[in-house]
């Protein structure tokens, strides 16, 4: 767990700003709020789309918030 | 396959290069319609492979350069990773779940790739390098039930 | 000046490689202790560069190339963005605040560049091409008094 945390703490190649959180936690709703639209997991065009940013600011956004994508990697590494 | 877009990137073999070969992939990537759980699992398979480059293939030499590309076309995404480091002498085994050839590692990584991704292709000559050849298919606004399992 | 990591890109003349190739930057750039107010800053920058290269140095011919590197030191990072396209046949008078060759533009890039990053240098030959190099320093735990007026 304590090599998880350094992890979000040292290895996160976006640096998270209080607005990107922001962004990430409206992606988040974003993205629910489209699949129970339009029944399918939405595209990363239609999150852009619907809280007016580009794909890259999404993109950003979700790397700022995630967890590691490999925890795997993260404590082999 | 139209070309829609092409990039072509090299960095040092340093472990801070594989989140930052993640994100720059999914950023380009972000320009086909690939839903956000697609560009999650390319971000998986891209450090996956530059990870393997970078520990693997260079083991600790940071001035050796990793090249990665990646290709846009309307059907995905295609994504080489290459070093001309070690090489693998038996690509199959080496390919093999739970395989590693350090005790330290879980040997998941090419599963991760190949689960992630719909083609995985390595080639690697030990002594001259590896070559890992990925591809992601858009499914763009394809109903759930035609996506296929991964 | 030690490089700490170096990173060569080269993509397509086409806009929306100027939105990733921002990211990219900024992603790499994250390596070394900027304030987000300073990767605003050379988001900015890296933008108004590659998009000249693209809207300026090729006009319209997606399939020429862009060419991007940076290189982290201690000090900060250098970028420079290069292209192989028409060129600059007076690079004083085009950097000039409001001097633009299209009557629809605004001609502030050079301005910005030069306003977010420390050192802007411009080496361009007509027919052949276009070299920006920009330095931004990275400022770290230096009190604000000792930080440059941009
Ligand atoms: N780029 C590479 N260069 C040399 N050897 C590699 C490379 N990529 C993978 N390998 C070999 O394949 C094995 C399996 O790789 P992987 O499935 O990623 O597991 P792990 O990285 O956990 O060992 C590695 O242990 C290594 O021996
Ligand atoms: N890469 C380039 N290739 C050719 N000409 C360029 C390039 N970059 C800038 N220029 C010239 O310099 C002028 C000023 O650039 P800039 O300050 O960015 O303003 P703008 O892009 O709004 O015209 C441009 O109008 C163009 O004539
Ligand atoms: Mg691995
Ligand atoms: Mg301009």
């Amino acid at each position: 767990v304590g090599e998880i945390r350094r992890f979000l703490r040292d290895d996160n190649p976006v640096k998270v700003s209080r607005s990107v959180k922001e962004t990430a936690y409206r992606i988040h709703q974003a993205r629910q709020k489209l699949t129970g639209r339009i029944g399918r997991e939405p595209t990363v065009g239609e999150v852009a789309a619907e809280l007016g940013i580009s794909r890259e600011d999404v993109v950003t956004a979700m790397e700022a918030a995630q967890a590691p994508t490999s925890i795997y990697e993260t404590l082999h590494q | 396959m139209k070309v829609i877009n092409q990039l072509k990137m090299e960095f040092q073999s340093l472990p801070a290069n594989v989140a930052f070969a993640r994100v720059a992939v999914a950023a380009f990537a972000s320009q086909l319609d690939f839903t956000l759980n697609d560009l999650e699992e390319l971000k998986v398979a891209v450090s996956e492979a530059v990870a393997n480059a970078i520990v693997h293939g260079y083991g600790s030499s940071p001035s050796a350069m990793v090249r990665l590309s990646a290709t846009l076309t309307e059907q995905g995404i295609e994504i080489r990773v290459e070093d001309s480091g070690r090489g693998i002498a038996d690509v199959r085994k080496a390919m093999e779940p739970a395989f590693s050839t350090d005790p330290e590692r879980m040997g998941l990584g090419f599963v991760f790739m190949q689960s992630f991704m719909d083609r995985v292709q390595v080639d690697s000559s030990p002594g001259k390098g590896t070559r890992v050849t990925m591809f992601k298919q858009v499914n763009g606004g394809a109903p759930a039930a035609s996506q296929g399992t991964h």
